[in-house]
């Protein structure tokens, strides 16, 4: 079917993305402005052993960081870098910040990719198998450890793991080693605790999910239509309900892609010491580095948005009756 | 055929004794992986770099001038020959080394050195933070040394005061290729971001290791240099790579070195036991020049109880140091009287007041030196420090029980390291618009009252004298407001002519450690000993306060 | 009078809820022949559905279940026969018309594809051919312009044009025995009589016997030869459509007709039956229409009425025969 | 029943925050009172009037075995953090003496060695009474840091939410009842603060003006109410054109009236609904604050104590274990209590 409006709707969202950008960028920039900490302070114990006068070291630091400008023009050569394409220079890694994160964002993709993959391939199916097999004893058992899963704090669940399998038992590295090469077995192995740690909780929250969403539409009465046309029960489920299920987990998926990644990657990485975009961005602010905490922030922000639209847009073609106007 | 097989061992054998007899093979190769859980270094373009870990980082690619070893006997790097200084104290020559090459094969000349010096770290438009190392007060006002190129090795720097410590921070010098440096020379924002100094690729023959990769974060790569100058008779260095791993907690770094994954990194004093029993890995106690010590809020808003010499030291006199040494830093510390180490060649000993040991540790005396400045009744004070830091925290604690025993409540205030500096050290007169200092004077007070505060930080033990930003009235970092005249002096006299003879200046330091140790304007608390835990396959380590001085001779065996 | 396609005889279909058994379907039992027309009448919530998916075995279980009885198909006992065979069966053979199209058309596939599944499942026809028939079979029930609307979703469809997808669907595979559901009662009258027109012409072109479930006599007598009247899971009375709307033997019947409203008789009052269905949980002992019946007596209450052949296919349930 | 409890729960934190923290004149106390008042108004209140659904609604909840489970834990907790500090060891109380203690029915072997010897003297160190949980590097008692982070989870949990969830259903009703352009900017604002990465902006926000219990949460009450106010505005707007506001609107009552006192009280079990399944969320955020060492120094967290945990995982392990476990069970207990009153609020959900 036509879907002409879809066009116009898309961009009136690109639209939108591009005054949140900006609220984003501002809302930053004042925070990192208002708050009172300086570049200079973790130098001191530096200059304290060598005798210097820390109010030159800071004068001449923040002499670099350009904070000796006045605010508002710090603010529009901040805002008019970025329209440039111009990501700024990160002084707490001495690097462009897109060169930045052109190193560092794979990390965090292939932690976020396979933790994704995983709990939405585990968490769908057993949502499915639990739903046909309603009040049946796996059903109750996929839903309790559903809570487990949804309630064990990801951060604790990380530590636990490194302590058993890699304290205790030594089977991993207490840490993620940079010198695997990407694409290798060992990588692989060195991402399962990571990944577990991210995906548990995921993965719970589809099972649930999808048990529900199933639920919902086994009781419709199109079930009994494509039953009384005799298709086989694994089409009726796997085809006619299950497509209709979709619709609110795509939803769901994505908004987790958006938000519980971030946060749960975040910490993911920092407990094993992926050097991701979390890592980076979290030191980044113990830094003042603002420059790289603005682009996270605007990348993440910015994913959020494509991953609305995203969502929006498969909406349009999963579900032919929705429209947005 | 079984009695040839057994000749033939025989035959090995002798040949492997022979072998080993002749000096221990020292074949090329390897990786040496130095595991740290501190932070990761700012930049690679050292000149910009204000944080320690820069220069380590960049230190290994170029050598300084000269450098020191475990007794502080100079060790010729770059420099031919050591720095000479004309007896008036006031013309100071460098003569380097004639086989230095820049990575495109030319010279390093004393131009360079000149060059670094005064189109780099002495112009408006770099903002090189350590300036004032290489400035001199003439008529009140800061003013740069004047270097001077010889000739294609030799060079002199020439000061107008004399200031004897002054050749430590020459022999520190590296320099800055001029050939590179000039195309970016006044750009600020170039210069920063110039790919040859963030990549260090001008390093030529002048490190032991030239870069390969900076994972930001995660790890620091250089790999042997084969043309490293110092290494043309002994082939030296004997690491294929060496690579600086950073790890989230030092649990992580302890853990990897146990597993073998990491060849060398510090122990955390409570594991130093479980690591000293381990097969295969040998642990070095050495010293640092790291302290710790009590900071006695002098300023207005503290206890004013503690501007009397005998109330600081009573409070010193009821601190016993051997039991923070052996509870917090479980045994891995000596008792500090002064700022200055043991290790450093200025330590003098004698006359020096011991408090916080015995015999100058009693409680009951302490007791009575207050009742006699008048503080019979009991009061309460607050020690602040920052929180996360453990060692300080339990100093804290330790402080809290030991004061509680003479009758002083305790209140302890843990806050982060930003709020610390902002509300507790950096000051302001009240009334004035003046921009909060670490030192805004005599009437200057913290925004958030404080008594004590335990602190940390390490001390230059070849010039001392550096430490005048803490313990001098006008000093940049007296955020507790000390001031005493005859300090102030003694500081002004170790860097004056008469410290130029060795002896005098040895008497000068030997004197102000007296009324330093006497005076209490904090309490020193104790030096930390570290403990590097090597794996035991490493070669060659030399164990003291500079081991890494010859680390380009390490090797595995 | 041909021979039946269909036999159901005492079938129970029960329903085992928290609150107790529901006896949706209790001992009904009727015929049908080929290429007849059977309606099922009786107020919603009688049991008239549940008979109709019980023949298809598409009672959801738990917790309904079929307790007794048989359904000969073709002489087959289509409540022994395998889950397997069955499947073979619905669609196939015996399809089914829902009473919502709005709910039975799943939302999210085009008409043309669903019609197509049907058919590539049960026939062998490749793709396109599939495509085809599909088109042409909308085009038999009267879909202007097919090829498009078969690439229509069920949302872009009028009420009328559902159901009619819907009758093609369920005509894909030219079944023996139609079951319709209350295929009027979602749309309005004018689509209804249209809908009524489409269901005789395709009994008479395709010969093809047909169930239809309805809960109003008045379009009984438009398509139906034999009428069976259920009460609360069971049977009352059946018999041929005119005879039974000439002379109705049992009062529910006959309170039933009254209910019609009679054109001839100009602008009368609308009569109803007083009382209301009974609760299928809790149903009355003896014949469980007498609370509601004007003529009942005492036996009414203790025993429940054996069929009774007042004429030659005419039988009713009631103690006053 | 079940709102009961939750007015309970803030009265008594209240109590705790009063006479065991004896915090209440700092801004958390003010936050108290406030959200006590809007309790009072709104959860209170109907209660009281509705005694007879409320009994309904507990008949049904009380059909969820979890959820009562849940809720028996949820009050376990609050007992423990009212009543635990007084039976408790001082959680800060430092005794070197007695440092890395494992928990009863465990026992270390830890070889010290001294700097002055060189020699090792290895001593075994196995759980007492006196500690039934261990203690961790400081000597401090485990019990009694777990019990004050009770405390502080709770605290966190109730008053973050109650911000959070009170701003989000004043934005949801408003922007639902007047519509139009109001609607309009109110969800686009709503975008604007959803598009944030909520962990990333708490993380820098506190590290910049400094953590401290008040003002995280604070922070976390200030972002976290978007996914409220859209649920609530959902529900409000099928509110809006039911005959009771209609009738009001007739009666000439004005908006303000209409929203307060006509569609709020009648989202409450939403929102209580909400709220119940928002605290753990909340919780796990302070956590994770402390967690990378960005909590509140002056208390002790849960957080916290794994972070010390964590950094010496390999001698101490039941540092890290034992509040982790409480955490977990915590959230496990609001999830189930949440998920219990979902089902009895709407029978039709399955979630």
């Amino acid at each position: 079917m036509r879907k002409t409006w879809l066009r116009d709707y898309i961009i009136k969202r690109l639209f939108y993305a591009v005054i949140i950008a900006w609220g984003i960028l501002t809302i930053t920039f004042v925070l990192v402005r208002v708050g009172p900490s300086s570049p200079a302070d973790k130098y001191l114990s530096n200059l304290a052993a060598r005798g210097e006068d820390p109010a030159q070291v800071t004068a001449a630091i923040e002499a670099r960081y350009g904070l000796d400008k006045p605010i508002h023009e710090q603010y529009f050569n901040y805002i008019g870098n970025l329209v440039r394409g111009d990501w700024g220079w990160s002084f707490s890694t001495s690097m462009p910040v897109i060169e930045l994160i052109k190193t560092h964002w794979i990390y965090s993709f292939q932690l976020i990719l396979f933790s994704t993959i995983l709990a939405a391939l585990a968490g769908i199916l057993i949502g499915i198998y639990s739903a046909v097999r309603q009040y049946s004893k796996t059903d109750y058992i996929a839903t309790f450890f559903s809570f487990i899963g949804i309630s064990i704090p990801n951060f604790w669940l990380g530590v636990m793991l490194i302590l058993l399998f890699a304290v205790q038992l030594g089977l991993f590295k207490t840490y993620y080693d940079t010198s695997i090469p990407l694409f290798s077995l060992g990588n692989l192995k060195q991402l399962i605790l990571p990944v577990v740690t991210l995906g548990t909780g995921m993965m719970a929250g589809y099972t649930r999910y999808t048990r529900s969403a199933m639920l919902d539409n086994l009781r419709k009465d199109f079930v009994r239509t494509a039953r009384a046309k005799g298709l086989p029960e694994t089409t009726v489920i796997g085809k006619h309900v299950f497509r209709n299920a979709v619709l609110p987990l795509v939803t769901i998926i994505m908004f987790d892609l958006g938000s519980i990644v971030f946060g749960g990657a975040y910490l993911t990485e920092i407990i094993f010491g992926i050097p991701g975009l979390g890592r980076i961005s979290f030191n980044a602010i113990f830094a003042d580095d603002y420059a790289v905490v603005v682009a996270v922030t605007l990348i993440s922000a910015f994913l959020v948005l494509f991953i609305n639209l995203a969502t929006d847009i498969a909406y349009a073609y999963l579900d032919p009756r929705i429209r947005y106007d | 055929m079984k009695g040839r097989l057994k000749i033939l061992l025989l035959l090995l054998a002798s040949v492997c004794l022979l072998a080993s007899a002749c000096q221990p093979a020292k074949e090329v190769g390897g990786v040496f992986i130095s595991g740290t859980s501190a932070g990761d270094a700012e930049t690679l373009n050292w000149i910009l770099a204000a944080d320690s870990a820069s220069f380590g980082y960049a230190g290994h690619t170029v050598d300084s001038l000269v450098t020191y070893d475990n007794e502080w006997r100079v060790q010729l790097r770059t420099a031919a020959r050591d720095v000479e200084v004309s007896d008036d104290g006031l013309v100071y020559t460098v003569t380097i080394r004639d086989d230095l090459m820049w990575s495109d094969g030319s010279r390093v000349t004393a131009e360079d050195y000149v060059y670094t010096l005064e189109s780099l770290m002495f112009s408006d438009w770099l903002n090189y933070p350590y300036k004032s190392d290489w400035q001199e007060e003439v008529g009140g006002e800061a003013v740069f040394v004047t270097p001077q190129v010889v000739d294609e090795t030799t060079f002199t720097i020439t000061r107008q005061t004399v200031y004897p410590e002054f050749i430590y921070t020459v022999r520190g010098l590296v320099p800055y290729p001029k050939y590179i440096a000039v195309k970016y020379e006044g750009d600020v924002e170039a210069f920063t971001q110039a790919p040859e100094f963030n990549n260090l690729t001008y390093t030529g023959n002048l490190g032991p290791y030239k870069f390969k990769e900076w994972l930001r974060n995660d790890k620091f790569v250089v790999e042997r240099n084969p043309e490293y100058y110092l290494g043309k008779d002994t082939g030296a260095p004997y690491f294929g790579q060496y690579i600086v791993k950073l790890f989230g907690t030092s649990a992580t770094a302890h853990a990897a070195l146990e597993a073998g994954d990491i060849t060398y990194t510090d122990i955390d004093p409570d594991k130093v036991s479980k690591f000293k029993k381990m097969e295969g890995i040998n642990v070095y106690t050495v010293p640092t020049t790291g302290y710790l010590f009590l900071a006695y809020n002098l300023r207005d808003n503290g206890w004013e109880g503690l501007k009397i010499k005998e109330v600081r030291q009573a409070l010193s006199l009821a601190i016993s140091k051997g039991l923070i040494i052996e509870q917090v830093l479980y045994g891995f510390g000596e008792p500090a009287f002064s700022f200055i180490p043991r290790v450093s060649p200025c330590y003098v000993d004698e006359g020096i007041a011991k408090y916080g040991v015995e015999p100058l540790l009693d409680k009951e005396e302490a007791k009575g030196l207050l009742i006699n400045a008048g503080y019979d009744k009991p009061l309460t004070l607050t020690l602040v420090t920052n929180a996360g830091n453990d060692e300080r925290e339990n100093i804290g604690y330790l402080v809290k029980e030991e004061l509680g025993a003479i009758g002083i409540e305790v209140e302890l205030k843990f806050v982060p390291w930003a709020t610390l500096l902002r509300k507790y050290l950096m000051n302001k007169t009240p009334g004035t618009d003046e921009e909060p200092r670490y030192n805004n004077g005599a009437g200057a007070v913290s925004e958030e009252p404080w008594d004590l505060m335990v602190m940390g930080f390490s001390t230059n033990p070849l010039s001392p004298s550096g430490q005048d930003v803490f313990y001098s009235t006008k000093g940049g970092l007296n955020f507790f407001g000390y001031s005493n005249t005859q300090v102030d002096e003694l500081f002004r006299r170790a860097k004056s002519e008469e410290a130029l003879d060795e002896g005098a200046r040895k008497e000068l330091y030997a004197e102000l450690s007296r009324v330093i140790s006497e005076e209490q304007p904090v309490d020193f608390l104790a030096f930390q000993l570290a403990n590097a835990a090597f794996q035991k396959k490493v070669k060659g380590i030399e164990p003291g306060i500079n081991m890494g001085y010859n680390y380009h001779l390490w090797y595995f065996e | 009078m041909g021979e039946t396609i269909l036999k159901i005889r005492n079938l129970k279909t029960y329903f085992f809820t928290r609150r107790g058994i529901v006896k949706a379907v209790d001992s009904v039992s009727f015929d049908l022949v080929k290429g007849g027309c059977l309606c099922l009448v009786g107020e919603s919530g009688c049991g008239k559905t549940v008979t109709a998916l019980s023949i298809l075995g598409l009672i959801d279980s738990p917790p309904g279940r079929i307790v007794g009885g048989e359904i000969f198909y073709d002489g087959t006992d289509l409540t022994k026969c395998s889950a397997e065979r069955l499947r073979h069966i619905r669609g196939r053979e015996i399809a089914m018309i829902f009473q919502d199209a709005q709910s039975a058309l799943n939302p999210v596939f085009t008409i043309g594809n669903q019609i197509v599944e049907q058919i590539r499942l049960h026939l062998k026809v490749s793709q396109r051919g599939a495509k085809n028939r599909a088109i042409s079979l909308l085009k038999e029930v009267g879909i202007p312009s097919p090829e498009e609307v078969a690439s229509y979703y069920p949302h872009q469809l009028s009420g009328g044009m559902k159901q009619r997808a819907m009758i093609a669907m369920s005509l894909s595979c030219d079944p023996q025995l139609l079951i319709a559901d209350e295929p009027t009662t979602a749309v309005d009258v004018t689509i209804k009589a249209q809908i009524i027109d489409i269901l005789r012409q395709l009994k008479e072109s395709r010969k093809m016997s047909i169930i239809f479930i309805t809960h109003e006599l008045g379009i009984v007598s438009e398509i139906g030869d034999r009428i069976v009247v259920m009460y609360a899971g069971r049977v009352a009375e059946s018999a041929a459509v005119s005879e039974l709307l000439k002379n109705p033997k049992h009062p529910y019947t006959s309170g039933l007709i009254k209910c019609l409203p009679d054109i001839t008789k100009g602008r009368g009052r609308l009569k109803s039956i007083p009382g209301t269905v009974p609760s299928l949980d809790n149903l009355p002992g003896g014949c469980l229409f007498h609370p509601r019946c004007s003529r009942a007596m005492a036996i009414c209450r203790k025993k429940q009425p054996p069929p009774v052949s007042v004429k030659r296919g005419h039988t009713v349930f009631c103690h006053l025969y | 029943m079940i709102l009961i409890l939750l007015a309970a729960l803030w009265l008594l934190t209240l109590l705790l925050d009063i006479f065991v923290v004896e915090r209440i004149f700092d801004p958390l106390g003010y936050l108290y009172i406030a959200l006590g008042i809007v309790a009072l108004l709104y959860v209170v209140w109907p209660l009281y009037t509705g005694r007879r659904l409320v009994q309904y609604y507990w008949q049904r909840v009380k059909r969820n075995r979890l959820a009562v489970v849940g809720l028996a834990f949820i009050l376990f907790l609050i007992l423990l953090a009212l009543f635990g500090p007084l039976f408790t060891a001082d959680p800060t109380a430092v005794n070197f003496e007695e440092k890395n203690i494992p928990p009863v029915g465990f026992s270390i072997e830890e070889s010290v060695y001294s700097a002055e010897t060189g020699q090792f003297i290895t001593k075994t160190a196995s759980g007492t009474w006196e500690h039934p949980l261990g203690t961790d590097n400081k000597g401090r008692d485990l019990l009694a840091m777990l019990v004050s982070g009770a405390g502080v989870s709770l605290q966190v949990g109730l008053l973050a939410t109650g911000i959070a969830v009170a701003l989000g259903t004043l934005i949801g009703v408003v922007s639902a009842y007047l519509g139009g352009k109001v609607d309009n900017i109110l969800m686009r604002f709503t975008d604007i603060m959803m598009t944030f990465p909520f962990f990333l902006l708490l993380v820098f926000i506190v590290f910049i003006f400094g953590p401290s219990l008040a003002f995280i949460v604070l922070v976390i009450g200030l972002t976290g109410w978007t996914g409220v106010a859209r649920l609530i505005r959902s529900e409000a707007l099928s509110l809006r054109t039911r005959e009771f506001i209609l009738a009001a609107k007739a009666l000439g009552a004005s908006d303000g009236r209409i929203i307060l006192a006509h569609l709020v009280p009648n989202v409450i079990s939403l929102i209580v609904v909400i709220a119940t399944l928002s605290i753990p969320g909340v919780i796990l955020a302070e956590a994770a604050l402390s967690f990378i060492g960005l909590g509140d120094p002056s208390v002790t967290s849960w957080g916290m104590i794994l972070r010390a945990g964590q950094q010496s995982l390999d001698v101490t392990w039941w540092v890290a274990v034992v509040p982790g476990v409480m955490l977990f069970l915590t959230v496990l207990a609001f999830n189930f209590v949440g998920d219990g009153l979902r089902d009895a609020f709407d029978p039709r959900s399955n979630v």
